[in-house]
């Protein structure tokens, strides 16, 4: 039974199938996540009611939010493939892997001046050392070195065992790093800033937030299939069936 | 409307941020449509090589 | 197996011995990084016993670091890490020994060291007390997360950039709580949580760190 | 190996469908061949061919893309210790730590795997013909005595398989001769011998069977 499944897991995962399947997902994805995302921005801007404490400054939260859910999810994925790659030998979750980093660190950028940009009318001052802030930023470290990492090793395939290693490693260490970095935080600072993130958030602003969600989710997905298939063609280019795409 | 946009005091603020999002997010889904032209590109070279060498080798 | 550890431990200690720099330039370098802060900040005692804590904190932390080099780079050079990974014993177990020979060489002449630095940073003697204590428990951790990225980087030509990247955000966790455990002793606190703290993560280290990094040899010497 | 079901087994070393990349280039692809006690395997192929990858991944060193490795029956790969405790691996790299004397290189190899007594040592020593060298430090050996050095932790090892990549560089006709002898030696006593070198080998009384890659025909000399 374990062995059937196996079998359909890896024929499922097969380069070859996965190519021809994510070409027809794609465009579903992409356009989802327009429609998501545009639906959302407009919602956010100017339809959700102003916030009596912070006036429209707060209508960031609908790209800074998601944006940092993005990247410690986007992590946890790359963690997870890695994982997987590492185990079961799935070339195919290699590729997702390191297709996903760049998105992932792209997203922790965003997250990070968008929380930077948010900060400067409501703290008075563009950089503070929130523990939110904080972590994002040793999030963005570790994306970088995993990057770094891929891009320093020449055989493709130790890259991608390295980074899965790496990938593991560091989202054994993100809790850690998190609870270590907030436990510092409360210690110098008080609870005096994260106020913000914690309101019982009104209904009406919780709408534009989910829709943002679930549009970079959306959007993450096609990015990340876009980038796979890339790989996917450079890695598989002495088969037979990359030749007849190409042509 | 000009007031919708200028969002209190804080335009700047909001719009740099929407702006910025959608820069970056513009830019990364962007990217892979160009690289794929390349590797098509590249690749297609490199068969086209691969093919005339076999050729020349029937031929010898 | 127990002997294959000793064994080891014994060679790599001896090795150390007749390189006698390998022991010396951490120390050095962790002594002169320390006196940087002074010159460069100021010599006033209050400042210097409020910084102090960390800054003896983060010198030790890129000793230990800079030191990682001399842990698989001259094994992998000559060809006895390759051997070693055809051992019949488990890789991670003379990782270990590797891992605490290292130490033992670059971490606790730091350790034996910080006496002497506390004074100098104007840090009072139950705060040098609980610098040591702090030392103990996190040098360790940092020589094993530390050889999880120089197994990652061991087979690179410029790898030294690399690693303090890949590890530097993971020493993190060790220096908030060290840092503060010794500020905290400085103001007459508690300190048991950070070093329960710091005791955990050694443990949790200790027994992950020697199987991550024979997972990243195997991959780094293909 | 006492887990695997079945019973009776192939005695030696058989290799299935094995192929190998580098970057996208591949080098071999499904290659298949056994390898029985007695016999000694010569791969042979031009600069560049795969004959040092093929030799790693035999070694479990490198993964190859597809295909497996299988010793007396059971996976390689699943019972790397059993495999291991089999095997003796020499590389491009010896393994020989240069700062410390031949007879400490011989022991630390042995603590890595079988056990041996100074007696041993001293014996394998003399035989490979490094009497009176066993307390110089190795810088001070030649690179032909390193090699002999390396020879005698292979000869140590007391394993079955022997696997050796361009075991005769820098060795002078005696040497050769003398590494000539060991191999036959241990092939007549049931053991393996897998090896890449530019020499004509030739050994009596002894099955040598040849290798060519990267098309992976095998021929055995007229």
């Amino acid at each position: 039974m374990m062995k059937a499944i196996m079998k359909f897991i890896y024929q499922f995962a097969s380069p070859k199938h996965f190519y021809r399947l994510s070409g027809k997902i794609i465009p579903w994805f992409a356009w989802l996540a327009a429609i998501l995302l545009i639906a959302g921005s407009i919602d956010g801007l100017f339809i959700a009611p102003v916030d009596y404490q912070q006036g429209d400054s707060y209508r960031i939260i609908f790209i800074h939010v998601p944006a940092a859910w993005m990247s410690m999810f986007i992590y946890m994925v790359m963690a997870i493939s890695g994982a997987i790659a590492l185990i079961w030998k799935i070339k195919l979750a290699d590729v997702i892997a390191s297709s996903s980093a760049p998105i992932g660190a792209a997203f922790t950028f965003l997250a990070l001046v968008t929380g930077s940009i948010w900060g400067k009318p409501m703290w008075g001052a563009w950089w503070v050392w929130d523990a939110r802030l904080t972590s994002e930023l040793i999030l963005l470290f570790l994306y970088l070195g995993y990057m770094a990492l891929e891009s320093a090793i020449e055989d493709p395939r130790a890259a991608a065992r390295a980074c899965a290693i790496l990938a593991i490693v560091g989202v054994i260490n993100i809790p850690i790093i998190h609870y270590s970095v907030e436990w510092w935080n409360t210690l110098h600072q008080g609870a005096t800033v994260t106020k913000l993130d914690k309101p019982s958030i009104h209904i009406s602003m919780l709408i534009p937030l989910l829709l943002m969600a679930l549009g970079f989710k959306l959007y993450y997905g096609a990015v990340v299939l876009m980038r796979a298939r890339n790989k996917v063609l450079v890695t598989e280019q002495n088969n037979r069936w990359v030749k007849e795409i190409i042509g | 409307m000009m007031e919708m946009f200028q969002m209190g005091k804080y335009g700047a603020y909001v719009w740099s941020s929407y702006g910025l999002a959608l820069i970056v997010m513009g830019y990364v889904a962007f990217k892979p449509l160009l690289d794929k032209k390349a590797i098509f590109k590249e690749l297609s070279m490199k068969y086209r090589r691969e093919s005339q060498s076999n050729n020349k080798q029937e031929q010898a | 197996m127990y002997n294959a550890f000793f064994n080891l431990l014994k060679r790599d200690l001896r090795l150390a011995f007749r390189h006698k720099s390998e022991i010396l330039n951490p120390l050095f370098f962790f002594v002169i990084v320390v006196t940087l802060f002074p010159l460069g900040i100021s010599p006033e005692k209050q400042v210097l016993a409020e910084i102090g804590p960390g800054i003896i904190w983060v010198a030790a932390l890129l000793a230990s670091m800079l030191s990682l080099d001399s842990l698989f780079r001259s094994d992998f050079e000559d060809g006895t890490l390759e051997l070693m990974l055809l051992s019949e014993y488990p890789l991670p177990i003379l990782i270990l020994a590797k891992i605490v020979a290292h130490w033992l060489i670059t971490g606790f002449p730091i350790i034996i060291f910080s006496p002497l630095l506390g004074t100098v940073m104007f840090l009072s003697n139950e705060a040098i007390e609980t610098l040591m204590i702090t030392l103990l428990l996190g040098t360790p951790i940092l020589s094993l997360i530390g050889a999880i990225g120089m197994a990652l980087v061991v087979a690179l030509k410029r790898g030294g950039m690399l690693l303090s990247l890949l590890v530097l955000p993971l020493y993190i966790p060790v220096l908030i709580f060290s840092s503060n455990a010794v500020g905290s002793s400085m103001a007459g606190l508690s300190i048991s949580g950070q070093l329960y703290f710091l005791a955990a993560f050694l443990i949790f280290c200790l027994t992950l760190a020697p199987i991550a990094t024979s997972a990243a040899l195997r991959v780094s010497l293909e | 190996m006492t887990n695997d079901p079945q019973t009776k087994q192939p005695q030696g070393l058989s290799v299935n469908q094995l192929s190998c990349e580098r970057g996208y280039r591949e080098l071999f692809n499904d290659l298949n061949f056994s390898l029985s006690p007695g016999e000694i395997l010569h791969i042979k192929g031009e600069n560049g061919a795969g004959k040092t990858s093929l030799l790693r991944i035999i070694a479990g060193l490198a993964l190859p893309v597809t295909g497996e490795i299988r010793f007396n029956g059971y996976n390689c790969r699943k019972y790397r210790s059993e495999y291991n405790e089999q095997l003796a691996f020499m590389g491009h790299k010896l393994g020989i730590k240069l700062e410390l004397t031949p007879v400490e290189n011989i022991r630390s190899h042995c603590d890595l795997g079988k056990s041996c007594t100074r007696q041993q040592i001293m014996d394998t020593l003399k035989k490979v013909g490094l009497y009176g060298f066993e307390e110089m430090y190795c810088n001070q050996l030649s690179a032909g005595q390193k090699r002999r050095v390396a020879l005698a932790q292979i000869l140590l090892s007391q394993t079955q398989l022997w696997i050796l990549d361009e075991p005769f560089t820098s060795l002078d006709v005696i040497g050769v001769e003398l590494f000539l002898k060991i191999i036959r030696e241990h092939v007549c006593q049931g053991g393996m011998v897998l090896l890449t070198t530019h020499q004509e080998v030739t050994l009596k009384d002894c099955t040598l069977k040849y290798l060519q890659l990267p098309d992976g025909t095998l021929s055995e000399p007229e």
